[in-house]
């Protein structure tokens, strides 16, 4: 029932912003909404957060939410994430803020319903409906070129999700599962042949590339950053909503693990290969938002080694990494609203010395910008090192790159701070405000967090990784014996 | 190794705690505070982390283990249960009195010397957060959390050499630092896998344990150690990786006396000395050890010959030092090593010390060329600087020379290297120590004596630092005067440091030649501190500096000065080349992909605009359409003889 | 001697065809119409042709396929009655009934 | 035989009056002339019910009907001598005449065999009212029921396409005649549907 809340409040709160008539309640609703379904989400956390409800008996779709597990972590640090959000946005968004807030809040109840869903119909739905937010928000409140960034978004994640579709209505009726929900699919996919479990999961795999994303289905994603909102609140929505890894921990491995198993290669070849050049990349650039964008495209190539490496701890630490990144790529894409604010531009070639007049943001940005590069203490270390130490059990060489992608993720980073912050200052800017303060007061809280005591989330991401990997193991044995038959049933053929 | 909150030991584990605290205080509210207040406060964090590591150096005396203490836990994932736990042992805590003995001292030199920043505070904040950082990576208990540390320095060195980032170099310095050092933690963190793989357990004493179950020398052992050599390389300016060291002079004085000579820079040896027994099971790991450092110490002294700034000079000599180090716990000397990290610490950061209060008085003049002579303007400080030059040298009973001696012995008496040339690194050695001598008596005697060659303003305002700046030098003359007798000669003397030492590093086998031969290795060495010395005192004081000056301005003399070729090699090869595939890949993303796809969008819609021209409006068009459609249907049938 | 169906429906075919020439090649709208009754009165034909033929063999066939063409004759009337009203109505609109005129009315 | 030969060239040569001839008068009176033909036909099939209504219905009522509008709308002129699509002729005579053939051939291949003319008059029963009665109410009731509002509906819709929305419904059209007044004064319920009218194809 709690989670059901979790999904129906934000919603509820999202369509009473829309309507509300007073301007002056636009904000302290909008917060309550978020604030309220935080608090939803920690009392969720033993027990209380499950549901299971029929929803079309025929097709056996089930309301099933789950808020206690890996995604009821996830789901807990979006809605703390949208929290200073929620404040900044509120604060700068001039035209029709309540629609604004009130898309943010719709984007909360579909991230609510993606991590909580443990019906895959269910997911899909709210997978698909959380695009609708994300592509309001862009063309409501975009810049001067959002049409063409909408229209690439739009492409992309609809292939994308056209593959997810046809892999949804295989994977139920080929295992014979009696319903779809995860555990009624648990007990049947994994037990298909391989041949149809891998094509399933790359039709899951697409669906989840393009929104994690990694190479080469990125494109959208720089754009679509690039010509968002200038606060940068909306690009927080966004990052939130980059659910792909999430999308394959939670769906796509446990329940296709032969599949998983086929792809795996290809899968951390090209996420080594999206952490490089994505860090790479980035470093060419001089838009700051272009940058942040590529850089979190190098986080989600390491995400796909760590899930990809098929390995307990690269699991584990994919999860903390995407659930870290949230925080930190989030808070800087706060923080780029906040040098717009003072600049107006997000050419790097407007900022320099910055640090001067404003000692306390060059700060707070630089914690955020190293706990982003995976400085240890800090929120991404954890998942990057697990998704790494995992990728390595699997294989080296994919470690080896995406190691190279932390150097230069490590170079960019400081790149990046010296021309915002360091040289010689220009006119002076001002420093914090109190509402920046109550912005990023949440944001390095759960940087320090999630940096020093992650030990907690980690255990809930091992316990739902542990469990596929059971399912996996038990039925390695099945799926070798189908294999064998499929194999003696085609030497039958050839005869 | 248990330990709880009521055992004294246990309490070093505050240590980093207060540095933090300190460092939290006054990064948060320092700007607002009163001029001496914050670097008095952060002065009073170190100093309550000075005291609780003595407690626990004293606690720890007369035990055989050291004190393990689990705090939370940390990544308790695929049975690694790595958790934020310490182990206080006699290596750890000679550390700790290193890091916060020295830390203090320059914290309070720095009160002074940074008075009428403006980044004061923050100057204050980023040292604690340093030390805080440093005390996390002696302290820790697993590889996870002396990588926090590893970083937390990394960082803090970054921001500290670019602490005056007004100025682009500096900021460019800070970040090649930042960067090279990068290079290393990413080697760190492949040997951690590779551990992790191999053992099954992050935690450093079961790793260290179960590699005693290895066969002497196995590959997996060796890969670790070179593995591990990468990061040390890194994080101890060694060859290749040195290249950021004298660059990261560019940071305030005192930072370079603290983070790169006494402190953050020996992390390597630290590394090295922790893992010991590791790198006794890897004869061929702890060979290339020894190798990187005695080339580094060679290359870097021939590099100091050549500089003309009074801090980069003392830099490759901090490299050069550190090389020694290497050599030694490549070599299995690894309490000589720790032993020579004791002593550095103090007479390098006296000589940096030094150097910062001849800069100080000077008002940043920092070019050897332009100074001489400062000796009887600044008497302390120069009595000071001559203490630390001849421990570096090696003088005999000053610490340098028991410590450098303890190295070269150690050296040549080693069984782990025995096969990888031992004698050869002896002998590089001490070539070295003989350069050492020179090129120390030269930077002491263009600053401090002959005719004064101050440009005539400065000249009229050189004095002496203040107190708070020459109490420190003091007491680290002292030190450096001193420190050495905890370290004997072995073969003739109590060595009360390497049995203090014991039970925190492997026990190597070591030859032991007649009495006679270790007596000559002493004077080996003392006759290479001698001999460095009276060159020295032929060419500079014997007038024969223009012939040193004329060969220095010549191209070998330019080719040293620029740290023998290793910045343009980089800068041609690896910089260029990741700039280059930075810039490919940065075209081919958007002219391939992003045209690409481009392309197919308009593709499609071109398609679509041609196949919307056939709705043209004209009915009659349409009609024929259909016609033609139901025309082609019956012409199908009847060709199929009407039984469609 | 019985006129056999195959030439009924022949004709048929025939009369079809030119209907569908006529829809063609006529621009008016009112003789586009003509020839789109010329159409229907042409498949009514196939249909009586096709009733008396099935009547020899099933009971019901022929009245059936009858009562459709009178069906089809009551749509017919429908469908003229509408025509015809929307035709009066361009030509208010246009002073002309000529098709080619009406291409710009499309989606 | 000779009774289907005469009226079948009746009729064809009636139908290409209806599509070459160029008076429109002309062409229905031309396609009188085969409706006529058509409803002998009938009588030869043995359709007689449908023969007396499609001369009551198609040649009496939609025919007047038919010429009522060619008088009301008084198009003589043919319409304008530009050709907007010239190939189209050619295509349709090509088609129609392949139409046909195909057609033919495959009723002619059908090769089934012919039906035994007495039980063809027996099941018929002469095509009579009292026949088709019992099919249309019985059988087809439903069809016959959609059939009426279908009527109906096309009364209300010719009645509403018809009716003048400017409440001027017998004032005399502003501009009438055979030529548009291309510019100028537009009368306003004219102007109104022209707008609607364009508004459909700007969409």
């Amino acid at each position: 029932m709690i989670a059901a809340l979790m999904v129906l409040l934000p919603l509820a709160v999202a369509v009473a912003l829309a309507l509300a008539p007073k301007p002056a309640v636009h904000r302290p609703l909008a917060m309550f909404g978020v604030v309220a379904t935080l608090v939803l989400g920690l009392l969720a956390v033993d027990g209380g957060g499950r549901l299971e409800v029929p929803w079309i008996a025929s097709l056996g779709t089930w309301i099933a939410l789950d808020a206690t597990g890996a995604g009821g972590v996830l789901a807990r640090v979006a809605a703390a994430v949208l929290l200073p959000t929620v404040l900044w946005a509120g604060a700068r968004v001039e035209s029709r803020p309540h629609l604004f807030l009130a898309w943010l809040l719709a984007t909360l109840a579909g991230l609510s319903g993606i991590f909580l869903a443990r019906d895959l119909v269910l997911f899909y739905v709210f997978w698909e409906l959380t695009l609708l937010p994300g592509l309001a928000l862009l063309a409501g409140w975009g810049l001067t070129h959002r049409r063409a960034a909408m229209v690439k978004y739009l492409l992309y994640a609809v292939a994308g999700s056209f593959a997810m579709l046809i892999a949804v209505l295989a994977v139920g009726p080929l295992s014979g599962a009696a319903g779809y929900r995860f555990d009624q699919l648990l007990a049947a996919a994994p037990l298909l042949d391989p041949l149809t479990q891998t094509w399933i999961f790359a039709g899951f795999a697409f669906a989840f590339a393009v929104k994690l994303p990694i190479f080469p289905l990125h494109a959208w994603l720089v754009d679509v950053h690039e010509q968002n909102h200038a606060s940068g609140a909306a690009d927080v929505a966004g990052t939130l909503y980059k659910v792909g890894g999430f999308g394959l921990f939670a769906w796509a491995i446990p329940l296709l693990p032969a599949g998983a198993t086929a792809l795996a290669p290809l899968g951390l070849a090209l996420g080594a290969f999206t952490a490089v050049y994505g860090a790479l990349i980035a470093t060419r650039h001089a838009h700051l938002k272009r940058i942040l964008a590529y850089a979190s495209l190098s986080h989600m190539g390491v995400v796909a080694v760590g899930l990809f490496s098929l390995h307990l701890a690269g699991k584990t630490g994919s999860m903390a990494l995407l659930a870290a990144q949230m925080v930190t790529t989030g808070g800087l894409f706060l923080v780029s609203g906040m040098l717009h604010d003072r600049r107006g531009s997000f050419e790097l070639d407007a900022f320099g010395g910055l640090a001067r007049s404003a000692p306390a943001l060059a700060a707070a940005t630089l914690v955020v910008l190293f706990a982003s590069i995976g400085v240890p203490g800090l929120a991404n270390f954890p998942g990057e090192f697990l998704a790494l130490l995992g990728a390595y059990q699997a294989a080296p060489a994919a470690a080896v790159l995406a190691l190279l992608a932390v150097v230069a993720a490590g170079a960019l980073g400081v790149n990046l701070y010296q021309r915002l912050f360091q040289g010689e200052g220009r006119e002076r800017v001002r420093d914090v405000t109190p509402l920046e303060v109550a912005v990023f007061a949440p944001i390095l809280a759960l940087t320090l967090w999630l940096g020093v005591a992650p030990a907690a989330n980690l255990t809930t991401f091992e316990r739902e990784a542990a469990a596929a990997q059971t399912v996996t193991a038990e039925a390695a044995p099945v799926v070798a014996e189908i294999a064998a038959a499929v194999g003696v049933l085609a030497a039958g053929g050839v005869r | 190794m248990t330990g709880a909150w009521s055992d004294p030991v246990a309490w070093a584990a505050l240590a980093p705690l207060f540095a933090l605290a300190g460092a939290l205080l006054v990064g948060l509210f320092g700007r607002r505070w009163p001029e001496p207040l914050p670097g008095v406060v952060a002065s009073l964090a170190i100093a309550a982390a000075f005291v609780v590591a003595a407690v626990a150096s004293v606690g720890l005396l007369g035990r055989d283990a050291g004190v393990a203490l689990t705090l939370w836990p940390f990544l308790p994932v695929a049975g690694l249960d790595v958790s934020v736990g310490v182990v206080v042992d006699p290596l750890a805590a000679t550390f700790l009195l290193i890091i916060t003995g020295v830390g203090l001292l320059i914290h309070v030199y720095s009160i002074d010397y940074m008075r009428d920043d403006d980044g004061n505070a923050r100057y204050f904040a980023l040292l604690n957060l340093f030390v805080a950082s440093m005390l996390v990576l002696v302290l820790a208990d697993s590889l996870v959390l002396l990588f926090v540390g590893w970083e937390g320095v990394g960082v803090c060195s970054y921001l500290l050499i670019g602490f005056w980032y007004r100025q682009r170099a500096n900021a460019d310095a800070g970040r090649k630092a930042f960067i090279v050092n990068r290079i290393g933690d990413a080697g760190f963190l492949l040997a951690s896998f590779l551990v992790a793989a191999t053992f099954g357990t992050l935690t450093i004493a079961d790793a260290n344990a179960q590699a005693g179950s290895f066969a002497f020398g196995a590959g997996v052992l060796t890969a670790i150690g070179l593995l591990f050599l990468l990061a040390a390389a890194g994080k101890s300016a060694q060859l290749p990786l040195h290249v950021w060291l004298p660059d990261a002079m560019a940071g305030p004085t005192p930072v370079s006396a603290l983070i790169h000579a006494a402190t953050m820079v020996t992390a390597g040896v630290y590394l090295v000395a922790r893992l010991s027994p590791l790198y006794a099971q890897a004869p061929a790991a702890s060979a290339a050890v020894a190798w990187v450092g005695a080339l580094t110490a060679l290359i870097a002294a021939v590099a100091a010959l050549a500089q003309t700034d009074i801090k980069r000079i003392l830099a490759y000599s901090t490299v050069s030092q550190l090389g020694f180090m290497f050599a030694a716990v490549g070599a299995g000397a690894y309490a000589a090593a720790v032993f020579h990290v004791f002593t550095h610490a103090f007479f390098k950061g006296l000589l940096f010390l030094a150097a910062g209060s001849v800069i100080h008085a000077l008002h940043g003049e920092q070019d050897v060329r332009r100074m001489g002579g400062l000796g009887r303007r600044m008497r302390l400080t120069g009595s000071s600087a001559l203490v630390g030059t001849l421990a570096i040298a090696g003088v005999p009973l000053l610490s340098g020379f028991f410590s450098k001696e303890a190295i070269l012995g150690g050296v040549w008496n080693s069984t782990l290297v025995e096969d990888y040339g031992s004698r050869l690194l002896f002998a590089l050695l001490l070539v070295t120590a003989g350069l050492t001598a020179f090129y120390m008596f030269r930077w002491y005697h263009r600053v401090f004596c002959g005719e004064s060659r101050l440009a005539r303003d400065v000249a009229a305002k050189v004095h002496e630092s203040p107190g708070t700046m020459t109490a420190p030098l003091v007491v680290l003359a002292a030190l450096a005067a001193v420190a050495g007798y905890l370290g004997l000669p072995a073969f003739a003397f109590p060595n009360w440091i390497k049995s203090w030492l014991a039970p925190s590093l492997a026990s190597v086998g070591a030859l032991h030649p007649p009495l006679w031969v270790e007596w000559l290795l002493v004077a080996a060495s003392v006759v290479a501190a001698a001999a460095g010395l009276a060159a020295g005192w032929w060419i500079y004081e014997r007038g024969r500096g223009a012939l040193a000056e004329r060969v220095g301005g010549g191209v070998m003399g330019r080719f040293a000065r620029d740290g023998l070729g290793f910045d343009a090699a980089y800068r041609a090869g690896a910089v260029s080349t990741a700039e280059g595939l930075a810039a490919g890949l940065a075209v081919a993303d958007r002219d391939l992909l992003d045209r690409g796809i481009a392309a197919g969008v308009t593709t499609a819609s071109w398609l679509g605009r041609a196949v919307a021209a056939w709705q043209s409006g004209f009915v009659r068009l349409y009609a024929l359409a259909t016609l033609i459609g139901l025309t082609a249907l019956a012409v199908v049938v009847a060709a199929l003889g009407g039984r469609a | 001697m019985t006129v056999p169906t195959e030439a009924y429906v022949a004709l048929s075919a025939a009369l079809f065809a030119i209907g569908a020439m006529g829809v063609l090649i006529r621009r008016s709208a009112i003789l586009v119409f003509l020839s789109v009754e010329l159409m229907l009165n042409a498949g009514n034909l196939a249909l009586v042709a096709y009733a008396r033929h099935w009547a020899g063999f099933d009971a019901l066939a022929g009245l059936s396929g009858q009562t459709v063409v009178f069906i089809v004759l009551a749509v017919a009337a429908a469908e003229v009655a509408v025509g015809l009203g929307i035709l009066v109505a361009i030509f208010r609109d246009r002073s002309s009934t000529d098709v080619d005129a009406l291409s710009g009315v499309r989606l | 035989m000779a009774t289907f030969t005469v009226l079948a060239v009746v009729m064809v040569v009636g139908a290409l009056g209806v599509v070459l001839l160029r008076q429109p008068v002309h062409a229905a009176l031309a396609l009188v002339g085969t409706l006529l033909a058509l409803a002998v036909t009938y009588v030869t099939l043995e359709a007689h019910f449908l023969a007396a209504i499609q001369v009551i219905v198609y040649a009496g009522a939609i025919m007047v009907l038919f010429l009522f509008v060619l008088m009301l709308l008084n198009v003589q002129r043919s319409i304008g001598p530009q050709r907007s699509l010239p190939g189209l002729r050619w295509a349709a005579y090509a088609t129609a005449v392949v139409l046909a053939t195909a057609v033919a051939l495959v009723a002619f291949w059908d090769g089934r065999p012919a039906p035994d003319p007495a039980v063809v008059s027996l099941h018929l029963q002469g095509g009579s009212a009292a026949g088709i009665a019992d099919v249309l109410f019985g059988e087809l009731l439903l069809a016959f029921h959609l059939v009426g509002v279908l009527l109906l509906t096309g009364v209300v819709g010719a009645v509403a396409l018809v009716q003048r929305h400017d409440g001027s419904a017998h004032g005399a059209p502003k501009a009438g005649g055979p030529l548009p007044a291309p510019e100028g004064p537009v009368g306003s319920g004219r102007g109104r549907k022209r707008g609607a009218l364009a508004g459909g194809r700007r969409s």
